[in-house]
């Protein structure tokens, strides 16, 4: 199990802001995929992951256990 | 009462001492953008003593900006004061100290540029991309500190951007977004607005007061409302080939200038024209025969039918009601001729 | 423009909508204590559009307030306006559609029953722990939510107190500290003051507007200066024999409520005594000999030597100056006799 | 290890907001002998413990690698 943490306008595409998802390892690009197959996400491409308080990239590896940060672009201020 | 004595709570902590304080009185920061995060920035930084606060804003007041952006009262809004003046005429009575610089443009690449070069730092607290991308590019080509910020809904975020050691703006967002979320589009809250401006005005008072080896190195992203509080080290991120920071910056949101005339304000069912200065007697004649003539020594706005035009003294024009950019320009030229 | 509109960019955030947005203009809150915490949780609410606020407070704002305290300006400084009555005129500017009752009292546990009564949630912005204590105390009696918060140097925290769910202060603080960390003692920056707000009013609006289940069941505390942030669960403090909140409660804090007269205002170096009320046209006879004697309509002060006394027209007075209680007495009756 | 995190007052009478201390399994009223042994706090008794972001009673124990929130009264406002 992976925990999911959305911000912002993901939350209200997801209809909630923490996802429990059964992963037990993968990269970052194959999360994406899962994601973006369960919901309906207009912003996913352009959002920043993070693994554990860490910045990810696309070969980055989740594991079962970590909670993954979804960031999308925010621009209001 | 002495200068120094009313910052006498701020001197007793130790972070900053009566040094830090006399460092923070002859420092300048530039506030682009005077909206929620750029008015309550300007307030605190201005009630902290620093020295010059430069604030560069093209809007003005409006109702829907009261819920959340401080300084801000019924009346500025119903003279429809622009503002970076109503923010400066109020910061003016709270720190007579602080020189307040209010500036009313529409910042470009070109116009941003010798702001930045005067500014000891940059606090970002603008409302949409394009502009953070070329505060991102200028503040790399000048060795620029800039504070990131933005919040939408219960959520928000904040990083420092320091030139040659953090990534930048380009590093962080790869894929440069089309659009981010906006206030306008989805609300906010106004405590989000408070809680991104206390990190930014944070991180801003230890680098003026030298407390450098303080300022937090991670990104930080919350959500109020569902209780998510995150810092995210994003060394990690940072691109030697970045066109903006990397070893051969090319800085390319100034070079391929961005020439439209013409933006819909994101969100804001609004269109912005940029054209030629008109002289405010000749446009109020223009006016003379629709509803709702309006005018300050800023601007002057009159309601077309189901439309409202604001003309501003800089050659910009707003009409509010449409993000139809034909109707925007067939609406202008109906007055401008 | 409609009642509602101003508020649009709140009515677009979800968990508020317009639903929510009525309810909070039908909500009261007590705001105890207007300092730093108290006049900036105060704008975020009347901003919000709460309906109706009280805000009590006992002092008047002095130039060292100037630098972390929000609303107020130079003005009120120099004339030495209570600091409710201050709060009060800069609120009715931003919203006149939040009725703003400032209550210029010292709050005790007398006093301030029928104010807890009234108000839907209580924001504590006090800066001791033994009126804190009292609010506890009246909060747990009346089955009223409060929500604690407090700040010293870039530290702070809050907690939000249900009656019947979460622990108390009393709880959480076995022992009655004798004293907490003050502002006045080891100072405070600004934007640890406006992070603790952004939490307390955010947890408010949802308690405002029934997001009830939004609501952090958790101690929130921080340091921004060195980047902590925790959030405690504190359910395991709740006891069940606790004299607050327990099985049989019997509210000490008002029971053996404390009666003196005259206590010192910690770290302020300043001795407030209770005492008969005078007229201020006696008062100002007596005080004619001396220096820089300042009227407004709340209060009358004077020079005194290198001391200052203050008469207020509740019958307070404060000798600022000193911490010495017998100094304070003696100048005290040698000016009224 | 233990990571002890001090705020506010405690900062200034420790000169640190963070110690680490080699603690391998204990009580917090041992830790709490430690640190005042270590250090001259003058809240120590006073002030709120939370081992790994819960609240902590006396006789709770304080493991190797977890992290201790010492939070002493603030009255300030």
């Amino acid at each position: 199990m992976i925990k999911v943490l959305l911000f912002a306008q993901l939350q209200e595409e997801a209809q909630t802001d923490v996802i429990e998802i059964d992963f037990q390892e993968g990269t970052v690009t194959e999360l994406k995929k899962i994601l973006q197959s369960q919901f309906d996400f207009s912003q996913l491409s352009e959002s920043m992951f993070a693994i554990n308080e860490a910045y990810a990239l696309e070969h980055d590896v989740v594991k079962s256990g970590d909670t993954v940060a979804v960031i999308p672009p925010v621009s209001g201020g | 009462m002495p200068k120094l004595d009313r910052y006498n709570r701020q001197m007793l902590f130790k972070g900053i001492g009566e040094a830090g304080q006399r460092k923070l009185l002859a420092k300048q920061v530039l506030i682009v953008g005077c909206g929620a995060l750029g008015s309550s920035a300007a307030e605190i930084l201005a009630r902290a003593g620093v020295g010059k606060l430069t604030i560069i804003d093209r809007d003005y007041v409006e109702w829907t900006n009261l819920q959340r952006q401080h300084l801000f009262t019924e009346e500025d809004a119903r003279n429809q004061i622009p503002k970076a003046v109503a923010a400066s005429d109020h910061l003016t009575k709270i720190n007579s100290d602080t020189e307040i610089i209010p500036v009313v443009i529409d910042a470009t690449a070109e116009n941003l540029e010798s702001y930045v070069q005067q500014a000891d730092i940059v606090i970002d607290a603008t409302d949409n991309f394009d502009i953070r991308f070329i505060l991102n590019d200028l503040c790399q080509k000048n060795k620029t500190i800039w504070i990131f910020g933005a919040c939408v809904g219960s959520s928000g975020m904040t990083f420092t951007i320091i030139p040659q050691k953090t990534p930048c703006l380009d590093c962080l967002l790869k894929v440069t977004p089309m659009f981010g979320a906006t206030c306008d589009a989805v609300g906010v809250i106004g405590p989000a607005v408070q809680m991104v401006v206390a990190h930014q005005t944070t991180e801003a008072i230890k680098l003026l007061t030298g407390a450098d080896d303080d300022v937090s190195s991670k990104l930080m992203i919350f959500d109020l409302w569902h209780h998510h509080y995150q810092t995210i080290d994003v060394s990690k991120a940072k691109q030697s080939q970045c066109s903006s920071c990397g070893v051969s910056p090319e800085y390319p949101n100034l070079a391929y200038q961005n020439q439209t005339k013409t933006e819909i304000l994101c969100g804001r069912d609004t269109v912005q024209i940029r054209g030629k200065k008109f002289s405010f007697s000749d446009l109020q004649q223009k006016l003379s025969s629709f509803q709702n003539v309006q005018e300050n020594a800023f601007l002057l706005s009159a309601d077309i039918h189901d439309k409202r035009i604001v003309f501003f003294q800089d050659g910009r024009t707003f009409i509010h009601g449409t993000h139809s950019i034909e109707e925007a320009k067939k609406l202008y030229y109906q007055i401008v001729g």
